[in-house]
């Protein structure tokens, strides 16, 4: 990892760009240097400016000042033309893919060789071809994009890069949203493309990968640019504080589990989606009060579809019960209000299309799905003025920043978002709580203080299900840690005595005993 | 100065309310006159048009339409000093004139050159919207067909059942093909805009065609039989001359005074023959006289010679 | 902060966007070679300056009240109700059979007996296309769209075959009895023997449409089921998760907007007509549409929209009377309203903020 | 029905269908791109004006057919300003076309010909006329092919010809060529063809102007073609018949012409038969009147289901709110 000679000229260099969103000062006067061949890191909490930062750099917003030199040249980015003509690709946090058009199509979507199709598909197909075997980056040309696994969808975003030819690749949060194993595969095509001369900008909440990975690293706070430092002279806690103008717990603080009676238990579960195919295939679980169980396994092996059933709003079959209590899978009485009514609470997985209503103000999402019940009625209206009473102290009390329950909720950053959500789920008091993907896109404060509750929630004696991709969450946040493959579970564990690398195997549908 | 009401198919519907701009056109070329107008764009307008006019000294106020009637007997009353026509009504007030026609009998001459012009011994009838007022057209056209030829035809057709019916040309041209093609060779369009297309369709495809209330000989010389004339434009041009003077009451425009008749002039002299202007003229004659009663489906809420 | 405060957005910019369009109407009235100033005068004369002028204005503003929060409430669903039209000429069917057939003793019960009649035809007819959405998929822009037309034929079959009296010319219904007629304006507000709202036909009505907007402020905004209708609206998966039935709640709206459709009849059928007549609607139904959007689906935005849309209904009418102006004036004039208060309007907002923003920005330096 | 009626009946649904699928074509371009377009009817009714008037003035059908075009387009530039540049609401932008279409076109038609809102009746040569193809006459006497082929096939405006290419022609433009799959793209999902470095306000500006041209010339082939001027509405709800076909028709090319025939056929019973004697009953006028609408509704609950419309159809691309 030879740093290249001083006379190379940088690769990238952006001096005092300032980015105004109406009264939002995104970024104010940044500037930042990032040398040819290495990868450089860029962090900070959520809302600090990274994407904004990145986007202007991509042509995708237009700054109100500054300017952009590229390989030593002053170069002019109106528009993202300009950008993957000046050698710049970008992945966006929301992947930027037409959902219903093929892997091939989307590769050519702007970069065709002619207005007919025919030639462009067939020189994508084979260039795309070379690529998969240069970067071990095989996707189906001819399959749809809503058909792929985020994984590959990400893979194909980064070929679409490659195929334009960029030498400077810009990546925005790629592993939220990868499994441990996608992540690794990422990382080694990232190291290759860096060993071939090209640029990375990696944008991430994870320290680990800015340690591992990086070779410098730039933080940024409430939009700008604070500093930026070789990652080999500082550590994972020096870039927190740095970050966070705090210190910041890194590892989940919490005592040995004391499991109490079995809350909930499940037996035989099995779901068939719309589309007839089977994505549940008998499961047995069981969730004691005041225990974490953490369900692994790489995103598309029925852990969704089983936080929905639990949650309600997918049938199946078999048996679930809670507290001893039967509750229906199907048909009346199978919906998320009959399940909070039963004593689940459910922080689901995405918060955006299904914790929250983006349009509804904070104190409003304060109560969704459990509107209905009486406790928020003042006869036959709604007790408004109660309602927003006890948001504007839960959002006190869960840390929601800025405190404002009449803003709307899409006004909010992911991780005071995830709070709202987390709040309200908790704050219930439920018998059981599930939760998906807790700290997706979360900044590392806001991590450290989900995790909190949600730890202090097990010691009020609660039974809580947590589903996660990262194996590092489910590791260091759950006591019983169960693996899903394929729709089936295939081993469980205590957390305290396994380690990625058996929960790997297992995740990867490979059983047999380990020591 | 006088005042006109048109009703909501506006002024220049090509036919009834037309007419009443026509008369009312001529009035004003003629003597040099002023009058207020309005074409209803709604039902609430009615109300409101009488009372301005009314407050306004306009004298008399002419109004188009049966739609009028109601309206007139609440608003008339308030105002005895005024004169009110109401064509096609049936108000029957001190201060208002009502004046009806017999569109049956003009129907039933038109129903007989029909006959007379058609080879092959079917006739079509293209009426606008589907009220009663059409089906009183339709009744004494094919009354009129029947006492020339028992054996006819007659093709009856309405455009629609929403006023749209009156404003599509396009489906009275595909009503005049679809007719054609069932042998039809002249048709008779009652429906006000939509004849527009069926005037034109019958010229395009070579057979006759026979218009309405207002003489639409012109639109295709020589293609079209005769219109049916409904004299709404003497009766507004009546109205107009004689003023505050004019004489209240009911007035039956039929046959007899002129009211209703078909038109012959030079666009279609060259298809009327001696033959057909002769039974005209004994189909009037008979009518006048009494000789002949033609059914007023209006009356009798049924046609015995047509089934809608 | 350089924001652009509330009262701009809600003023100011409706207020510029207008003076556009009467800019534009201008234009187009002088191009017919008429005189703009002239012709807005009369429109104001007639619609603003007279009590009888008002009791036209108002009556058109109740049928605007009344279709655009039809079309409101099932927006705040995302269901793009079409068929205002077609379900007030139902509901007025509902009318003419209540008051036809029940010997009402007063008005007053009549009122409720008809209205209930006209909410419940209106709801009717608009319940077919909401379950064929919610069940079937059937798109709810093209079921509208047919059940106008549809209702347009079973309007007109009813008129003509069945309720019309033996011997009438107008496809309309018999008259109501003398007791079910509404009290309007003028017997309402006129002194004895005083001429104020005479002949307007604004009827108690008016009121009716104004408790609507009440009632669709305080279910959309203060009860459970608003709140479900609106997060349904925004995220039909996000209402899954909270457990609220898509079925349900398509029905529900559609139910509340068809039945509010319905009873913009009360005020044409039974106010001012006091028969049933065939054209009753007159397109209230699609203004209703505009009325809504301009109103942003709040009442308070849909009374001030439909007001506008009086205003022009009844100054139109005026300047009919008064000129030789066609009458499709009006329509386009309505239309450049539309247009510009409601389709351009970020034309006159995003400069305006510009300004606002930059005038901040120097107060703070 | 005899195998004459029949033909007669598909050749008048042929007619009828034609101006119904010019103005979903249009449709299909506006509404792939992203652009909902509820306006058709009202840019329909402009071009019927535009080409009348024209014609009429100028004796040449071709310059009505390109007046025609021009105001539609006009209109459609409208629609683009407001709904793409000033991202305002496509419905109302729509509604205000259609109201602005229906209240001009009589103005103007007023101010030029004082007819009352109608053009002049156009003579032949400002008229499209039937094209009788080769040998309509040779092949008459052939059973069953011949008179298909002269009533049904031949003898029809040059619009019905150019309507039916259109059909293919747009499916090849949509599915093979570049400018298609970018169009498709920016009504998925305009970001991502904005990141691919195409300008997302360009192409939907073309989209929406070949809306504008294809619903001209369905204008212009009403008042030219089917008719013989201008009248007042004369488009009559055509533009909102079609919309229900384009969503019928799940914004596909064949789809929409099978959508547009099966209106057409519809209308064409309900014009040819219009009161039936079932079993001794007489079946109402206006229930064949509305029975195109109500097969319609039972067709589209019955086989259709789920209409799943562009994805970012009817929402305006903000990147920066
Ligand atoms: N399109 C936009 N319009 C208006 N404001 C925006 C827009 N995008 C971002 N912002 C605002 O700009 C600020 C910076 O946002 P940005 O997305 O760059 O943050 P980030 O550092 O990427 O956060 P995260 O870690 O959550 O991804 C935030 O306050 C945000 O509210
Ligand atoms: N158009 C916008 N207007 C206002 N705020 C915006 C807009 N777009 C994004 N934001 C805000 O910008 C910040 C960062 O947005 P970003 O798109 O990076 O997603 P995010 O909040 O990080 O969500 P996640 O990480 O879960 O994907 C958030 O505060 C978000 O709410
Ligand atoms: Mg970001
Ligand atoms: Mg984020």
């Amino acid at each position: 990892m030879a740093a290249p000679a001083a006379s190379t000229p940088l690769a990238l260099e952006l001096k005092g760009i300032s980015k105004a969103f109406g009264p939002v000062q995104a970024n104010k006067d940044i500037s930042i240097s990032v040398r040819p061949g290495t990868i450089h890191g860029i962090i900070g909490e959520n809302g600090a400016g990274k994407s904004t930062l990145m986007s202007i750099l991509y042509g995708f917003y237009k700054a109100d000042s500054g300017e952009i030199y590229i390989r030593g040249q002053k170069t002019n980015i109106p528009d993202s033309q300009a950008a993957i003509a000046a050698g710049i690709g970008m992945v966006f946090q929301h992947f930027k893919l037409v959902e219903n058009f093929t892997v091939l199509e989307n590769i050519i979507l702007g970069a065709e060789d002619g207005a007919l199709l025919r030639p462009s598909l067939a020189k994508a197909r084979k260039t795309l071809k070379t690529l998969a075997e240069e970067y071990e980056l095989n996707v189906d040309p001819d399959a749809m994009i809503e058909d792929l696994s985020v994984g590959h969808q990400q893979r194909v975003e980064i070929l679409k890069a490659l195929y334009r030819q960029a030498d400077i690749l810009i990546l925005d949060e790629p592993t939220g949203v990868l499994t441990p194993a996608e992540a690794d595969q990422l990382f080694r095509i990232l190291d290759r493309l860096r060993k071939e001369g090209k640029t990375i900008i990696l944008i991430t909440h994870k320290l680990r990968e800015i340690m591992e990975y990086t070779d410098t690293v730039s933080v940024m706070r409430r939009g700008q640019m604070t500093a930026t430092v070789q990652t080999k002279d500082t550590s994972p806690e020096g870039l927190a504080e740095l970050m966070v103008g705090r210190k910041v717990l890194l590892q989940v603080d919490k005592e040995p589990a004391k499991p109490g009676d079995e809350i909930l238990k499940i037996e035989g579960l099995r779901v068939v989606d719309e589309a007839g195919v089977e994505r549940v295939k008998g499961i047995d679980l069981t969730v004691r009060a005041g225990e974490i169980v953490g369900i692994a396994g790489v995103a598309g092996n029925g852990q969704s579809e089983l936080l929905e059933v639990l949650g309600g709003f997918q049938d199946a079959t078999g048996s679930v019960t809670v507290n001893g209590q039967e509750l229906p899978l199907s048909g009346h009485g199978a919906d998320g209000q009959a399940r909070r009514a039963a004593g689940i609470a459910h922080v689901p997985e995405d918060r955006q299309k299904e914790g929250l209503i983006m349009e509804f103000s904070a104190w409003e999402n304060s109560v969704f799905g459990y509107h209905h019940e009486p406790e928020y009625q003042n006869g036959i209206l709604m007790d408004n003025k109660g309602i927003l009473a006890k948001a504007a102290d839960q959002m006190e009390r869960f840390d929601v920043r800025p405190p404002h329950p009449h803003l709307a909720a899409k006004n909010f950053s992911g991780g005071n978002q995830q709070k709202i959500v987390v709040a309200r789920e908790i704050e219930r008091n439920p018998d059981v709580l599930l939760i998906g993907q807790p700290t997706r896109g979360v900044d590392i404060g806001a991590i450290e203080f989900i995790h909190q509750q949600i730890v202090n929630l097990r010691d009020q004696g609660k039974a809580i299900l947590l589903v996660s991709v990262e194996l590092e969450e489910v590791l260091s946040l759950a006591d019983r840690v169960a693996v899903m493959f394929d729709g089936q579970i295939m081993g469980e564990r205590n957390a305290s005595e396994t380690d990625e690398k058996e929960l790997g195997l297992l995740m990867a549908g490979v059983t047999g005993e380990t020591s | 100065d006088p005042a006109v009401i048109f009703d909501l198919g506006g002024k220049f519907d090509k036919s009834f309310n037309e007419a009443g701009y026509n008369g009312a056109e001529r009035w004003a070329a003629e003597t040099g006159g002023k009058y207020l107008d309005i074409e209803l764009q709604s039902e609430a307008q009615r109300e409101q048009a009488l009372r301005r006019f009314a407050e306004a000294g306009a004298n008399p106020i002419v109004t188009m339409g049966f739609a009028m009637t109601p309206t007139i007997e609440q608003v008339a009353p308030e105002y005895p000093e005024t004169k009110f026509v109401n064509i096609d009504g049936w108000a029957n007030l001190p201060n208002v004139q009502t004046i009806s026609f017999a569109e049956h009998e003009g129907s039933y001459l038109a129903g007989v050159m029909a006959a007379k012009a058609s080879t092959s011994g079917t006739v079509g009838f293209i009426g606008g919207m589907d009220i009663p007022l059409i089906r009183k057209f339709a009744c004494g056209y094919a009354q009129g067909v029947k006492s020339v030829n028992a054996d006819a035809t007659i093709i009856a057709n309405m455009t629609g059942t929403t006023p749209a019916a009156w404003n599509d040309p396009v489906k009275g041209s595909e009503l005049t093909k679809a007719q054609i093609s069932q042998g039809a060779d002249v048709v008779y369009a009652a429906a006000g805009g939509t004849g527009v297309g069926v005037l034109q369709t019958a010229a395009d495809e070579g057979i006759l065609s026979i218009g309405v209330d207002s003489n639409q000989n012109h639109l295709h010389p020589g293609k079209v039989l005769t219109s049916m004339l409904k004299r709404v434009d003497v009766a507004v041009y009546n109205a107009l001359k004689d003023g505050a003077d004019l004489e209240t009451g009911f007035q039956n425009l039929n046959l007899a005074s002129d009211g209703v008749g078909v038109a012959f002039d030079d666009n279609n002299a060259s298809l009327v023959s001696a033959e057909m202007k002769e039974a005209v003229d004994m189909a009037t004659k008979g009518i006048v006289s009494g000789e002949i009663t033609v059914e007023d489906y209006a009356a009798a809420e049924s046609c015995s010679v047509l089934e809608f | 902060m350089g924001k652009m405060p509330l009262w701009a957005d809600a003023i100011l910019v409706p207020l510029i966007s207008l003076l556009l369009a009467a800019f534009f109407s201008a234009i187009v009235i002088l191009g017919i070679g008429e005189n703009p100033i002239e012709a807005f005068n009369l429109m104001v004369d007639g619609a603003l300056k007279r009590s009888a002028g008002w009791g036209y204005t108002l009556y058109y503003t109740t049928n605007y009240i009344f279709t655009g929060l039809a079309v409101a409430v099932a927006f705040h669903a995302r269901l793009f109700n079409i068929g205002g039209e077609g379900q007030a000429m139902i509901g007025g069917v509902g009318v003419a059979l209540a008051c036809l057939y029940i010997p009402w003793p007063h008005w007053s019960l009549a009122i409720v007996g008809a209205s209930t009649a006209a909410a419940l035809f209106g709801a009717a007819w608009a319940f077919i296309p909401a379950y064929l959405q919610a069940k079937r998929g059937s798109h709810i822009v093209i079921t509208t769209i047919m059940f106008n037309y549809i209702a347009f034929s079973v309007l007109g079959y009813l008129l003509v075959e069945v309720l019309r009296p033996t011997g009438q010319m107008d496809p309309a219904s018999a008259s109501f009895p003398e007791a079910t007629h509404l009290p309007n304006f003028h017997e309402m507000f006129a002194p004895e023997g005083s001429r104020m709202f005479r002949g307007a036909p604004a009827n108690v009505t008016f009121f009716l449409s104004l408790l609507a907007c009440v009632f669709v402020w305080v279910l959309i905004w203060k009860t459970r089921l608003g709140y479900d209708i609106r997060s349904f609206g925004f995220s039909e998966t996000a209402a899954k998760y909270a457990g609220t039935s898509p079925v349900r709640i398509t029905v529900i709206a559609m139910l509340i907007s068809g039945a509010l459709a319905g009873m913009m009849s009360v005020n044409t059928t039974l106010g001012e007509s006091e028969r049933l007549i065939l054209n009753s609607t007159e397109g209230a139904g699609f203004v209703g549409i505009a009325v809504a959007l301009m109103g942003r689906n709040h009442p308070i935005g849909i009374l001030m929209a439909a007001l506008l849309f009086g205003f022009l209904a009844q100054g139109g009418a005026e300047l009919a009377l008064w000129t030789d102006i066609p009458r499709e004036l009006i329509v386009v004039i309505q239309a450049l309203v539309i247009l510009f208060t409601g389709a351009l309007d970020n034309m006159v907002r995003m400069p305006l903020e510009r300004l606002f923003l930059n005038f901040g920005r120097k107060e703070n330096a | 029905m005899d195998f004459l009626t029949l033909l007669q009946v598909l050749d008048s649904s042929v007619r009828l269908a034609v101006p119904l699928l010019l103005a979903c074509l249009a449709g299909l371009y506006s509404e792939r791109a992203g652009i909902f377009d509820i306006g058709l009817e009202g840019k329909m009714l402009a071009a019927a004006f535009a080409a009348g008037a024209f014609a009429a003035v100028s004796g040449s059908v071709w310059v009505g057919l390109l007046a025609g075009i021009g105001a539609s387009m006009i209109l459609s530039l409208l629609h683009g300003v407001a709904s793409i540049t000033f991202r305002g609401n496509q419905l109302i932008s729509g509604v205000a076309i259609n109201m602005l279409a229906a209240g001009m076109t009589v103005l103007i038609a007023q101010d030029w010909f004082q007819q009352g809102g109608r053009t002049p009746s156009l003579l032949t040569e400002g008229r499209l006329n039937p094209i009788n193809l080769p040998f309509a006459d040779m092949f008459e006497s052939i059973p069953l092919f011949g008179p298909t082929y002269s009533e049904l096939v031949s003898g029809h405006s040059l619009i019905v010809y150019v309507a039916f290419a259109f059909v293919p022609l747009t499916w090849w433009i949509l599915y093979r060529t570049r400018f298609g799959l970018r169009l498709r793209a920016v009504g998925e999902n305009p970001a991502s063809v904005d990141t691919a470095g195409v300008s997302v306000i360009r192409l939907r500006f073309t989209a929406v102007l070949i809306c504008g041209a294809l619903c001209g010339v369905a204008g212009a082939y009403l008042a030219t073609g089917l008719q013989a001027g201008f009248i007042k509405d004369m488009t009559a709800g055509r533009g909102f018949i079609a919309l229900a076909a384009l969503i019928f028709a799940k914004w596909r090319p064949w789809y929409a012409l099978w959508a547009c025939l099966l209106f057409g056929l519809l209308q064409a019973l309900a014009v040819r038969f219009q009161s039936i004697e079932l079993a001794g009953i007489v079946i109402p006028v206006q229930l064949m009147e509305a029975l195109p609408f109500i097969l319609t509704v039972v067709i589209l609950a019955g086989f259709v289901g789920r209409a799943i419309p562009p994805r970012a159809g009817g929402e305006p691309y903000v990147k920066e709110r």
